[in-house]
């Protein structure tokens, strides 16, 4: 470890990620020069990923405030009170960098990392929801992260018994350098036991619990602050590992720990290991806290003070007993055989003082060190340069296809539109015995069990539109989780942001930043539904180039009884199909577009806030109405795509009639938003249709279903339809299209 | 009735096995691991999860719990023993039903519903069954591929001891083998759900037969 | 201190899905003339024990009992002194 | 033709669950004085190859490709001619 003086002369803080003038910052706030252990808590603390320095002055844009709002931003995870003394627990976060570099433990330690956000604050995890980005699986290494990944999450999961009820999966070249893994959490909790991850109490003890302390991870906060690239290959920490056997211990001891009653404040130790959570749980209760790291239970020789407060660990947490509870805290740790050691306690002097064996060899302002205390930047945002020419798009030397049939299979081949039953069917969605509709639905369906209700869950996002307009990316994917929470029959209650950028240094990518946030924002607004609590992950580029812009939103619903649930897909013939919402010639950033020419392209397609909120009232009163058999929102791939997967459930075909004012193509594969099929009898057409002309939503009587085959006419020419394909063949595709490519197998 | 359910670190079907019990009107305590009485209890269930993370083989760990000297007494005496899943995998490491569960043949944990038939309709769990009927049951296993050397393999056709097939065999198992008992047919392991299954809005009941046969008596009647 | 390494793998005769999965993806590879593959466990053990014979007593024991499944498994060990 | 034996153990400082597992699993049955447990993988592979040289630089392929993750993992082996 350097002197003080050599971290000068070699202006070591550079190496960890540090600015200069932030440095100096330090410097200031201690009155002296800090020594490395010093140095190296504040490099991770002020990482991009655990302060926010570039995110954090934009989220005050959010709306945080809601009827339902037990616990806004700011803790470990936001809640939402569903009535009954419980309430909902829910938090996204990213795990990009890991798994680019190891996809299995990358993905698994991101999921046990989610899940102790959830159980941190007293709630039980009752579901893991993910959303995945790659490159293309034509690519071998993309089919190795993919597939890893997903073992990775399924592995973990299935064994801490947390299903996995939903989630996304999408393929764009933009991901190749950087796959993109997040993961959503959500828990239930009553009321009265909800914990908090304040050091309150001054001489309570602290203390450590869980798994051992060793070397991993050293640095991986500021890892994922950084590109990647071959430089800093070496500069990867030691990889976590997880152990979600032990998770599964440490969730049942902290539950039982937290309902005691004794435990004042707990806290998990993610990014930073116990700097993070020391500091935050200070800074929170406007403590202290003075801890000796020579207590704490590790499982290598040799560590240093620095490796020791900056391990990353996993599964470990750190709780603050009453004092005088300690044994109690400890006996419920040792049923589990997990080790509780005292370390420290709490003091009035807000200081993080860190002793090894009873000298010091940090202390610090804790508050300095949290999220408050650290600096905050707002660089320059301007454009891209060549924004004008992504969104310029001329379809005249696209030809309409040939054959509209083939054309359906090709985007029901595509693995971004393709059924994710590879994916999910790894996963454990029922474990708990509360999955009422699982994955491959719009939205996951969770009875509550002692009460009728039903929690919707669904996570979204879509980068190509971020690409074209950030705004519009950010708005869009609020819109379509509201969305995909209504179609369920669900009522939207709240949002966590899953923020995925690239450099927030470059101007263009800053822009990004704060147009996606805006659009966010705005959505949340118009809708009514606040924003609880998220995550960034910026730096995601490698080698210079940029992701694309990818906000991702996860969103949970409430319904009021789990039995009026609607479900997505077609159960009979003979009922009439209508379109609510205008289908607009909006073909820019469309999978359709990017099957034919591989280009994203075009404006994306445009978000009319009023209009939307108007589509999901309309929605939601007729589902509440029961007038609603079927329901399934219009996403990728548009129209023709969502009418095939309403045909796969139970394998109903059916016949729609068109009549576009342009192009076919256009009217069947444009991804315009605020549109949703649904299926009803044809007795409660009417009705149905009247609800949407009250709130002045545009409704089509698009046809009807039945029969074995999906059928495409144009109006006037009912006897040459131009899609007639078989549902059997055309779910088939839709299966087959991810296990084929993974397995090397043609299209048969 | 009350039905033990045993909690090895690890379980996390336990709390699903006691709230499906009290679905079709038994009452299900956990048992810990570290207990060593199972008096008073009319039957027992090893539920699912992953025993002491299943990191070596399921079930390999969890088969010396202090509890497992009980449960091989209790069933001795011929009372109902249910193992579902990893509950299944630790019998056939103790030694209490034939045969080992191993990886998935496509090396790939898989969940989803399958369709049984009842090949063994007299055992304690599956009184309430006809033999030949087809039953939908959830699956969610990794390692759930049965195999018995084939002597031991025809002995247990022969005797009757396959309690399950699969229709269309998801794992590799040996003979589409789904579950099994032991010789008397008190015993019973199964890597299907039969907890997952018990209310329609979970999306079927097949489960209860198999959890209700026990608490009716009719499977305490039947040994 | 002693040092036993233990080698579980797969009985002749079963089959081994990870060992063809194994082989399988060598040979996508470009690993030519490839004939078998077998997937098992390496399992080391340091441990105290008074002398050889009964550091290997312990060790045949947690074979026995605990490292590897008779029915599907065989396994063979060494021990060293450390 | 060739056998060779591939063994991939998990790296120092790496976290070993299972390994963990194993310990104590082995310490319940009453295996005293055991002071660590490392669970890796043992890969035997047979294949057709010209040389030892040959064989080899086959097998290291391997190695490095498919068998051993070696952000996690460590690997050695040993070929011999049967
Ligand atoms: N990574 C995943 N994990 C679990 N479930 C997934 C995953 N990807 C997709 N699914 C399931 O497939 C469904 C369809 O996915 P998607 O087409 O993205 O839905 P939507 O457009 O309605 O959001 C999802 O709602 C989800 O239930
Ligand atoms: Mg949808």
């Amino acid at each position: 470890m350097l002197s003080p003086a050599e971290i000068r002369e070699q202006q070591a803080w550079r190496r960890m990620g540090l600015r200069d003038e932030e440095y100096e910052r330090i410097v200031e706030i201690l009155g002296r020069d800090p020594n490395y252990t010093e140095l190296g808590m504040y490099a991770v603390l002020w990482s991009e990923h655990c302060a926010y320095k570039h995110t954090r002055p934009l989220f005050k844009l959010f709306p945080t405030e809601g009827e339902h709002v037990l616990q806004g931003p700011g803790e470990n995870a936001g809640i939402l009170d569903i009535g009954d003394g419980l309430g909902v627990v829910f938090k996204v976060e990213s795990h990009n960098h890991p798994s680019a570099v190891e996809p299995y433990q990358g993905a698994a330690t991101g999921v046990g990392g989610i899940l102790r956000d959830i159980f941190t604050m007293g709630a039980r995890p009752i579901a893991v929801l993910d959303s995945l980005r790659f490159g293309e699986l034509s690519e071998p290494r993309q089919r190795y992260l993919f597939g890893g990944v997903v073992s990775g999450i399924s592995g973990y999961g299935n064994c801490v018994g947390v299903p996995t009820v939903g989630g996304e999966v999408y393929f764009d070249p933009s991901y190749s350098g950087n796959c993109l893994v997040n993961v959503m959490a959500v828990g239930l909790v009553e009321t009265k036991h909800i914990a908090t991850a304040r050091a309150s109490g001054v001489g309570n003890p602290v203390m450590v619990v869980g798994s051992t302390t060793g070397r991993d991870g050293i640095h991986g906060a500021s890892f994922a602050s950084a590109e990647l690239s071959e430089e800093n290959e070496e500069k990867r920490p030691n990889v976590q590992v997880g152990d979600p056997f032990t998770e599964k211990l440490l969730i049942e001891a902290c539950l039982e720990a937290i309902r005691s009653g004794d435990v004042v404040g707990i806290q998990d130790m993610g990014a930073a290991g116990v700097t993070s959570s020391a500091a935050e749980m200070a800074t929170r209760a406007g403590n202290g806290i003075e801890l000796d790291i020579a207590l704490i239970p590790r499982r290598e020789e040799g560590m240093t003070s620095y490796e020791i407060m900056l391990s990353e660990s996993q599964e470990r947490m750190l709780v603050v007993p009453q004092a005088g509870k300690e044994e109690a805290v400890r006996e419920i740790f040792a049923r589990w055989g997990l080790h509780a050691v005292t370390v420290g306690r709490v003091t009035d002097d807000g200081m993080l003082r860190v002793l090894e064996n009873g000298r010091v060899v940090a202390e610090v302002p804790a508050r300095s060190l949290s999220t408050d205390g650290a600096p905050t930047y707002q660089p320059e945002a301007r454009p891209p340069a060549d924004l004008a020419e992504r969104q310029a798009l001329d379809l005249s030397d696209l030809p309409e296809p040939e054959d509209y049939g083939e054309m359906l299979k090709a985007l029901l081949d595509s693995p971004t539109l393709a059924s994710k039953e590879w994916v999910y069917t790894q996963y454990d969605y029922q474990v708990q015995t509360n999955t009422v509709v699982g994955p491959g639905s719009d939205a996951a369906v969770l009875q509550v069990k002692g009460t009728k209700k039903g929690l919707a869950l669904t996570i979204d996002g879509n980068g190509r539109y971020g690409y074209l307009d950030p705004w519009t990316g950010g708005a869009a994917a609020v819109c379509e989780a509201a969305r995909n929470l209504v179609v369920s029959g669900a009522k939207p209650l709240g949002v966590t942001d899953g923020l995925n950028f690239g450099n927030p240094e470059r101007p263009e990518v800053y822009w990004q930043i704060k147009e996606a946030i805006r659009g966010i924002a705005a959505a949340c607004r118009a809708l009514g539904i606040p924003v609880t609590g998220g995550n960034a992950s910026l730096y995601n580029e490698t080698n210079g180039e940029a992701i694309h812009p990818t906000p991702i939103i996860g969103m949970v619903g409430l319904l009021p009884d789990v039995a009026k649930r609607c479900p997505s897909t077609f159960s009979r013939a003979g009922q009439a199909i209508l379109l609510l919402g205008e289908t607009k010639e909006e073909l820019g950033g469309s999978e359709y577009l990017w099957l034919r020419r591989r280009t994203v392209a075009g404006r994306a397609p445009e978000i009319d806030l009023a209009r939307e909120k108007a589509l999901l009232e309309t929605v939601a009163s007729a589902i509440e109405r029961g007038l609603i058999q079927a329901a399934h929102d219009v996403s990728e791939g548009g129209l023709l795509v969502a009418v095939a997967e309403m045909c796969f459930g139970a394998e109903v075909g059916c016949g729609i009639m068109v009549d576009p004012p342009g192009r076919l193509d256009t009217y069947l594969f444009s991804e315009s938003q605020g549109r949703v099929l649904v299926a009803v009898e044809p007795e409660d057409a009417p009705a149905v249709a009247a609800i949407a002309d009250e709130r002045g939503v545009p409704w089509t009587l698009l046809g009807a279903t039945g029969g074995g085959t999906l059928r495409v006419m144009r109006a006037g020419e009912e006897t040459a339809p131009v899609v007639n394909e078989r549902v059997t063949e055309l779910k088939r595709i839709w299966r087959e299209a991810i296990p084929r490519r993974l397995e090397g197998r043609d299209r048969a | 009735m009350r039905v033990g359910v045993i909690v090895f670190p690890g379980s996390n079907c336990d709390a699903d096995v006691q709230w499906a019990v009290e679905q079709v009107g038994g009452r299900a305590e956990f048992v810990w691991h570290q207990a060593t009485s199972l008096a008073g209890f009319d039957a027992v269930i090893l539920p699912g999860g992953f025993s002491y993370g299943d990191y070596l083989r399921c079930g390999a760990i969890a088969r010396f719990s202090p509890i497992m000297g009980e449960v091989a007494r209790f069933a001795g005496e011929g009372r109902p023993v249910l193992g579902i899943c990893n509950g299944f995998q630790i019998l056939t490491e103790a030694g209490l039903l034939p045969g080992v569960l191993r990886r998935n043949a496509g090396l790939k944990f898989l969940c989803r519903p399958v369709h049984l038939r009842v090949e063994n309709a007299d055992t304690a769990w599956t009184r309430g069954l006809q033999r030949g009927q087809v039953l939908r049951l959830p699956i969610a296993h990794g390692e759930g591929n049965y195999y018995a050397d084939p002597e031991e393999l025809a002995e247990l056709e022969r005797r009757g001891q396959v309690v399950f097939r699969y229709v269309t065999n998801p794992n590799g198992s040996v003979n589409n083998i789904a579950g099994v008992c032991n010789r008397e047919g008190n015993v019973v392991g199964m890597m299907p759900h039969p907890e997952r299954a018990v209310t329609a809005l979970l999306g079927g009941e097949d489960g209860r037969r198999i959890l209700g046969a026990v608490l009716s008596g009719e499977g305490v009647r039947a040994c | 201190m002693w040092k036993a390494k233990v080698e579980v793998m797969p009985k002749a005769g079963v089959l081994d899905p990870q060992g063809k999965a194994v082989q399988g993806g060598l040979a996508t590879l470009g690993f030519a003339g490839l004939r078998d593959v077998r997937v098992g466990k390496l399992i080391e053990l340091r441990f105290e024990a008074e002398s050889r014979e009964a550091a290997r007593t312990l060790v045949e024991e947690a074979c026995r009992k605990l490292l590897a499944n008779p029915i599907i498994e065989e396994y063979r060990f060494t021990v060293e002194e450390v």
